[in-house]
């Protein structure tokens, strides 16, 4: 490729680094980082925060599912929540007849993609608000559903669920639980990150953006749309499985439209199509009621979170991630980089 | 007279304008060219008012740098064809057409339907569903219709067939003549030094020269220094 | 029909096509020669990107035939098509504006082998071959359209022309074996042209293919295309060589709106 | 029959209030193509504190109701001065997450500033009827259906029969190109939001004085005019408020044939047996523009 | 019965507080006790549909125990009470007790408001081995021998409605009743307390659930109307209660009424009274009116303490601060093993507002009767004073 190969003043000719080489030292530092910030909890914080991390967890497993569907592929779904209640509601099944965690996760991953696939298939169609729409009426399908099974299910009331026993690790302590949902969501990262470098995830930014442009190179659109709701599903299940298990206690309305909701604002709110995203997002929402609680003022929460959320949504409109990217940038620019700006 | 002084432009923190200066006066055509991304379409958007900027934008002494968009359309009789025609997809040709247009202006409409009869009898279709060209020819109706002083016109020949380019500039040519100022950013030099009095040359956001169209030395010159293209 | 590099011969029977009463094309038969570039000219409305739209399979024929080679694809879908070796560019660019240039050209190696799904999200060692392929085929594409430096950049961030070169890129890096260009040079300047016209010579002498490109501008058409159709008013007209097409006292009534004076 | 009739007639009620709900989220919709999330919560301040002031404070009702009102179209024009416009381009979901705040926020406040209880609202001729053909109907029945045909026909020709309504869809599509063709697209925004207060104002003075008023009682109904509006298009017109009547009279049937916990599934199996049916052209939202 | 078979398999040892409830150890000081200060708490619906019980219920509580740390407090220490709001959903009860006893380390819990809601909390309670004194969750889930840890101050809503129908089977013999409830625990608890009544009386009983949240009563009514009960019950929330018998009336349908006893407080009866006229209201707290001097002392004390007249949830909250404050005193150590003995000792214990208190080894049910009200005009008329089963 040498000869004809432009070079214009303004553009320079240098080949580009186009990732190689700098995969393994970057990925080992991001797995450092992971496990340090993992190991903050449980060395710094008492029961109580130990336990909200744990959710912490569980949640950053939901959001970064909703933001493979979402932030990635751009289907818009209001039934995440109840994805993750088809995993706590299976994972309750399943531990009333005896069963353990594993046989309970194995038994949640097939259950919600069964019920993806269910929900998928008349979706195909559908994109934006359509497309929430018929998720939004599985969530309400499936609330009803559990409202009308109670032997089953414990119905309105809300069922408690026994903890996962691995080995001596008891989820009912909150540092067990702790440990216990790390690995599924360190597993749920690596595969979120991993998904970014792939074709498949590059097919659903494509179908996100411009399905006619998707077509045109191949892609296959439908297909895309069923294999993003289908991860985000067994996301949202295993996110629930873990919900299940560290909270012992669930009911229909953890799994309800606001929910849904709640977890399509962390996508937002940390920023779509991001992993970092997911999970600050994941710990706005579970940990922000709590910064009240610390100081003080638990019963103000309810007063000023709506506006708090107003707001930060409207200072970081490209999400957490994306002003920490913009002020990064700005770092860089100072630096002057005069090349890179124009 | 449509006049800029040393105008700035930025889009979020990126800067694209550092200090454009420019005169359009009545009745004379005057030509923005440059490479891509020198800012000739950010120029016309400053004058709009469709871009953060700072410096004086004037017409006919009055200063509209601090006025919204639509007061500065409508009170100054400023109209535009936006870069790639800037049509609304889901209206229909004739609302594209008479979309903000006063009732005097819109009793306009055959006259500008007659300047484009592969418009007629379509006016009522979502304009989508044209082709390239006869979209083009919608967006251009839409700045004629205005009947404005001041023309700005960002690569009106964009997509479109010869036939139909000669035709815009020989109509654009007639109405600069009746007293219109035309302000046109064009990527041929060539076409813009044959309808143009005068060539600005922009250069990442500064006017780099002014040429009288007269001198096709300097034209040329131009072409070389600009565009790096020896004929 | 192959040549021997493998470039196949596109050919269209008798191709209707209808929106609601008006037609977008009537009866057109045209055929493009393996391994050469095409252009297709035509007034505004000729139809020419429906006469694109028709052959990948973006718009529906109501009547007539569409060949790749000795296989009629008429009854193809679009992904099937782009995955048989026909990939088009659009008339309007269309990018994934949040992304990289990078992210976006590697979109366009859908077409060539990928492992499935499962696969690729669970970083099985067939993804990291695919993976190394895409890029290095990314790599050079970028290289050749001047882009590598941009190659992190977001598209969104970048100026018009370069936005074009992303879009012409994603149909290049699979390196397909009929490739639809819809107007590639527009908005570009005048170097910017010259330089496409001479990277689209250089992809077809490396990867030879049977490239169509709808032009309007005639300089770039000549000296880019060894053959020409056009069409009027979503009929055939005329094809043969730029000159003898340019050439003709139709064509030049229909796209100059006059006769003669073809060297303008 | 007498009881169908009835049904029917609380059907075509309730499916009227959210039309005419609907319509409200329709033309923000159509000006600034966000979704109101607090949209519901807007009339509830309308009907909330027009109880406090009249209830509570001891004003003549008209007067409390005006200020209602006044209240509503203020507070949706500051939803959009505020927040809405604020959020740029291309970010989609973002107004959702903004409004969702918002929504909290005014719930809070207002529980906060009157009370979380359920009150009774001045009937508003919900207690005038007359029996015909064995179906009671009332004078709120047939406010409500007049107001909701007259505002809805209303709407339709200022939109699609003056250049009023050719400027708002203008504005809808592209700001940037509106203005440029001299739309004054703020005050158009403005004007749009302050209506859409308006008429959320009076939905829920409305629905007050049919069932109480609270700081919640509209979010059901924010809900089903969402759900009509999706299915039906929120870029169309009629289509999404036919749906929207045709939903109060199937949820009514559904809840009185099959019991009141049906009424939900019933809604929901439609919405999705709906969508898996009709023909493409209805399901696509928005085509991307060709070529 | 979803909640009871999975609490009962959770006896594992996970009590971090160190107390243990099983026996008293004197000298013990459990969580939430300092020299000068005993942390109690609970959570209420304070926001939300549920919210007017619980705002009445915190309301009273508070001002008991402001008058009691006035007076000196208990065993020289003044209690503080934290009540959090959980929007009357099981989930963020659940969460929020787990922030009162893993947070605020509270002693025990005091009182609480709402059926759905508290049990959500229960199992936690439960496996936390926390004592909860006299919450308002009228639920056959609990209260007899059910669960050790709740000792519940009122009956559940099976006896409420069953004794509601036994009041109207006294007066006459209607042909049919219906019954509209909240979906759920309640209102299959209500059903089942008129289904025992209605017995082998050959009455019969139509039963609608409803959800709250319903935008159009009409279908209810008219289906109400059309099986033409004479008598109708409910046991919905205010605003639906109100909705419904607003939509009954619009119809012309206009049967006698039954209700729950929160439809005997100010906040209902100020607002939707007009519409409820000669409605029968289950009473589970006495009448202000009443001659009882403890009655009268404890309208003389709330009024002193808030300036205005009780209400049935103030009633209510004041009760459950009472009861919990009587346990503390009778606790011969301050941990919860000490304050689960002290309870188990409550015989007949007169409060002046509810029925004799009384609770044992293995009876957590407290009270087992109820009275009946009435309607007329904005005042609630005493029919009939507590009445038990038993008896
Ligand atoms: N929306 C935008 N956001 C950020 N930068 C922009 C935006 N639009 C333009 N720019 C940048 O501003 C500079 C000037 O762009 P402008 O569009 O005015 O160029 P131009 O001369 O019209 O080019 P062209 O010939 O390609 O139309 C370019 O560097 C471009 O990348
Ligand atoms: N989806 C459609 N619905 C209705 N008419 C259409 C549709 N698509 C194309 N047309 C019409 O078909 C004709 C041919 O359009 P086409 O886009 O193919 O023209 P073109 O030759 O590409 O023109 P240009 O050079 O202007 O891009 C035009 O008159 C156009 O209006
Ligand atoms: C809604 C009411 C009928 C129920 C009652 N407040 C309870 O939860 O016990
Ligand atoms: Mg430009
Ligand atoms: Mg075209």
């Amino acid at each position: 490729m040498t000869g004809t190969t432009m070079t214009r003043p303004r553009r320079g000719g240098k080949n580009p680094t186009v990732g190689k080489g700098r995969g393994v030292p970057r990925l080992l530092t991001r797995v450092a980082v992971f496990a340090v910030i993992a190991a903050v909890p449980p060395l710094l914080f008492d029961d109580y925060w130990v336990f909200m991390s744990a959710q912490v967890l569980a949640f950053a497993v939901a959001t970064l599912g909703l933001d493979i569907l979402y932030g990635r592929t751009g289907q818009m779904s209001l039934a995440h929540a109840s994805f993750m209640g088809v995993g706590a509601y299976t994972t309750y099944v399943m531990a009333t007849n005896g069963y353990g965690p594993a046989m309970q996760l194995a038994a949640v991953i097939g259950v919600a993609l069964i019920a993806a696939l269910v929900v998928s298939v008349p979706t195909l169609r559908l994109s934006g608000m359509r497309l929430a729409l018929v998720t939004l009426a599985f969530g309400e399908l499936l609330a009803w559903a559990i409202r009308n099974t109670t032997d089953l299910t414990g119905g309105t009331q809300g069922a408690s669920v026994d903890p996962f026993l691995f080995g001596r690790l008891d989820s009912s302590e909150p540092l067990h639980a702790y440990l216990i949902a790390l690995v599924p969501a360190a597993i749920a990262t690596a595969f979120a990150v991993h998904l970014g470098r792939t074709q498949l995830g590059r097919r659903m930014l494509a179908v996100r953006d411009s399905e006619l442009a998707a077509e045109s190179v191949g892609v296959a659109v439908a297909r895309t749309k069923v294999t993003a709701f289908l991860i985000s599903a067994v996301y949202a299940g295993v996110a629930g499985w873990l919900y299940a298990g560290i909270t012992g206690f669930i009911a229909p309305p953890d799994f309800d439209l606001f929910a849904s909701v709640y977890l399509f604002v962390a996508v937002v709110i940390g920023g779509a199509g991001t992993v970092l995203g997911a999970w600050l997002g994941a710990s706005y929402v579970v940990l922000m009621p709590e910064v009240f609680t610390l100081a003080g003022q638990p019963n103000l929460y309810p007063i000023v979170g709506g506006a708090l959320l107003a707001i930060v949504a409207l200072v970081v409109p490209d999400g957490i991630v994306g002003l920490g990217r913009n002020v990064w940038r700005r770092i860089r620019g100072v630096r002057g980089d005069e090349e890179e700006s124009k | 007279m449509l006049t800029l002084e040393s105008v700035k432009g930025w889009y979020g923190s990126t800067q694209a304008l550092f200090g454009v200066n420019l005169r359009v006066p009545p009745g004379k055509t005057v030509a923005l060219v440059g490479t891509n991304g020198a800012g000739k379409t950010t120029t016309l958007r400053a004058i709009l008012g469709a871009v953060r900027t700072e410096g004086s934008v004037r017409v006919d002494d009055v200063d509209i740098s601090a006025k919204p968009t639509h007061r500065r359309v409508n009170d100054h009789h400023i109209a535009v064809v936006h870069e790639g025609r800037g049509l609304l997809s889901q209206l229909s040709v004739l609302e594209n057409l008479t979309v903000g247009a006063n009732r005097a202006q819109r009793a306009r409409i055959d006259e500008v339907l007659d300047l484009f009869p592969a418009l007629q009898g379509r006016t009522h279709q979502k304009v989508s569903l044209l082709s390239g060209g006869q979209q083009q020819m919608v967006a251009l109706g839409r700045a004629l219709l205005r009947d404005p002083k001041y023309l700005l016109l960002d690569e009106p020949g964009l997509g479109l067939a010869p036939v139909v380019i000669d035709e815009i500039y020989r109509y654009i040519a007639e109405l600069c003549s009746r007293g219109m100022g035309v302000l046109l950013v064009e990527q041929s030099v060539a076409r813009a030094a044959s309808v143009a009095d005068e060539l600005v040359l922009l250069r990442v956001g500064t006017v780099d020269r002014v040429i009288d169209t007269a001198d096709s030395a300097q034209v040329d010159q131009l072409v070389a220094d600009a565009f790096g293209v020896h004929h | 029909m192959s040549t021997a590099s493998g470039a196949p011969h596109v050919r269209t029977e008798g191709l209707t096509v209808r929106y609601g009463a008006f037609q977008a094309l009537r009866d057109v038969t045209v055929s493009l020669p393996a391994g050469a570039i095409s252009g297709l000219i035509g007034p505004n409305g000729a139809g020419k990107t429906t006469l694109l739209n028709a052959i990948s399979g973006f718009t529906p024929i109501a009547e007539g035939s569409v060949h790749i080679g000795h296989r009629n694809i008429t009854a193809l879908g679009t992904r099937r098509r782009a995955l048989a070796g026909v990939v088009r560019g659009f008339q309007t660019v269309r990018l994934m504006e949040r992304e990289s240039v990078l992210t976006n050209v590697l979109v366009g190696t859908e077409r060539l082998p990928q492992p499935n799904a499962l696969a690729q999200f669970l970083a099985l060692p067939s993804q990291w071959r695919a993976r190394n392929r895409d890029m290095a085929a990314a790599t050079e594409v970028l290289d050749l359209l001047g882009l590598a430096r941009q190659a992190h950049r977001r598209v969104d961030e970048l100026p018009f022309a370069s936005r074009r070169l992303v879009e012409v890129a994603r149909v290049l890096v699979s390196s397909p074996s009929v490739i639809l260009l819809d107007e590639p040079a527009a908005g570009l300047d005048q170097e910017g042209r010259q330089e496409l016209a001479a990277v689209l010579t250089r992809v077809h002498e490396n990867h030879p293919s049977t490239m169509v490109v709808v032009e309007h501008d005639v300089d770039l058409v000549k000296s880019l295309c060894s053959y020409v159709i056009a069409l009027d008013s979503g009929a055939f007209l005329r094809d043969g060589t730029p000159a003898e097409v340019f050439g003709d006292r139709q064509v030049q009534l229909a796209y100059f709106g006059r006769a003669a004076s073809a060297d303008a | 029959m007498g009881d169908l009739g009835q049904i029917l007639l609380g059907g075509v009620t309730t499916g009227s209030l959210y039309a005419l709900f609907l319509l409200g989220v329709l033309i923000v919709f159509q000006v600034s193509k966000s979704m109101n999330f607090a949209y519901g919560q807007v009339g509830m301040i309308a009907a909330f504190s027009a109880w406090f002031f009249y209830s509570e404070q001891g004003l003549p009702v008209p007067v409390a109701l005006m200020i209602g009102v006044l209240l509503a179209v203020i507070v949706n024009s500051a939803i959009d001065f505020a927040a809405i416009r604020r959020i740029p381009a291309g970010r989609p979901g973002l107004d959702l997450v903004v409004t969702l705040g918002i929504f909290l926020l005014i719930t809070a406040v207002m529980q906060q500033l009157i009370d979380a209880n359920a009150h009774t609202f001045v009937s508003l001729g919900a207690d005038t009827r007359t029996e015909v053909a064995g179906v009671v109907v009332s004078m709120s029945d047939g406010i409500v259906i007049g107001l909701t045909v007259v505002t809805v026909l209303a709407a339709y020709l200022l939109l699609n029969r003056t250049s009023l309504g050719t400027s708002l869809r203008a504005s809808a599509e592209d700001a940037g190109i509106a203005q440029a063709a001299g739309v004054n697209v703020r005050a158009l925004r403005t004007a749009t939001w302050a209506v859409a207060g308006l008429i959320a104002a009076v939905v829920a003075i409305l629905v007050a004085s049919r069932l109480s008023v609270d700081a919640f009682y509209m979010t059901p109904f924010l809900i089903k005019a969402f759900i009509a509006g999706m299915i039906g298009g929120l870029d169309r017109f009629w289509l999404p408020l036919v749906v929207a009547v045709a939903l109060g009279v199937y949820e009514s049937l559904a809840v009185y044939l099959l019991g009141a916990s049906a009424g939900t599934p019933a809604v929901f199996l439609l919405i999705i047996v709906v969508l898996a049916l009709v023909p493409k052209r209805f399901v696509n939202e928005r085509n991307e523009v060709r070529a | 019965a979803g909640c009871g078979n999975a609490t009962g398999g959770s006896k594992s040892s996970a009590g971090s507080s160190g107390s243990s409830a099983n026996g008293c150890d004197v000298k013990e000081i459990g969580p939430g006790v300092t020299d000068s200060e005993i942390r109690v708490g609970t959570t209420m619906p304070l926001s939300g549909s549920g919210a007017a019980g619980g705002l009445g219920t915190k309301e009273g509580q508070e001002a008991y125990y402001a008058k009691l740390n006035a007076e000196g407090g208990v065993q020289g220490r003044k209690i503080k009470p934290i009540i959090l709001d959980d929007a009357y959903d099981p989930s963020t009860a659940q969460k929020q007790m787990r922030q009162l006893v893993e947070k605020e380390e509270i002693l025990v819990v005091s009182g609480g408001e709402g059926t759905p809601n508290f049990l959500g909390a229960v199992p936690y309670l439960d496996r936390k081995k926390v004592p909860a004194i006299a919450p308002y969750a009228p639920s056959d889930e609990l209260g007899g021998d059910k669960n050790q840890h709740v000792f519940m101050a009122t009956v559940d809503y099976i006896q409420e409605f069953e004794i509601l129908t036994d009041y109207v089977l006294d007066q006459e013999t209607p042909k049919k009743m219906a019954l509209v409830g909240v979906a759920g625990n309640v209102g299959d608890n209500a059903k089942l307390g008129m289904e025992k009544a209605l017995e082998g009386k050959g009455i019969e009983l139509l039963y609608v659930p409803e959800t709250p949240g319903t935008t159009d009563f009409t279908p209810i009514a008219t289906q109400l109307k059309q099986f033409d009960a004479e008598y109708v019950f409910l046991i919905l929330t205010n605003a639906d209660t109100g909705g419904l018998l607003q939509a009954m009336s619009r119809i012309g349908y206009t049967p006698k009424t039954g209700a729950w006893a929160g439809m005997s407080d100010d906040s209902y009866i100020k607002e939707f009274g007009a519409l409820s006229q000669d409605m029968l209201v289950a009473l589970e707290t006495s009448s202000l009116e009443s001659d009882n001097p403890l009655v009268k002392q404890f309208v003389a004390d709330f009024t002193a303490q808030t300036g205005k007249a009780p209400s049935k949830f103030n009633q209510l909250g004041w009760v459950q601060a009472q009861l919990t404050a009587e346990a503390l005193k009778r606790a011969e150590g301050l941990n919860r093993g000490c304050v689960v003995e002290a309870l188990e000792t409550f015989e007949n214990f007169e409060t002046g507002i509810l029925p004799p208190v009384t609770w044992g080894k293995g009876d957590r049910a407290g009270v087992d009767a109820v009275g009946i009200g009435q309607i007329k005009g904005d005042k609630l008329v005493v029919l009939e004073e507590t009445k038990s089963l038993q008896k």
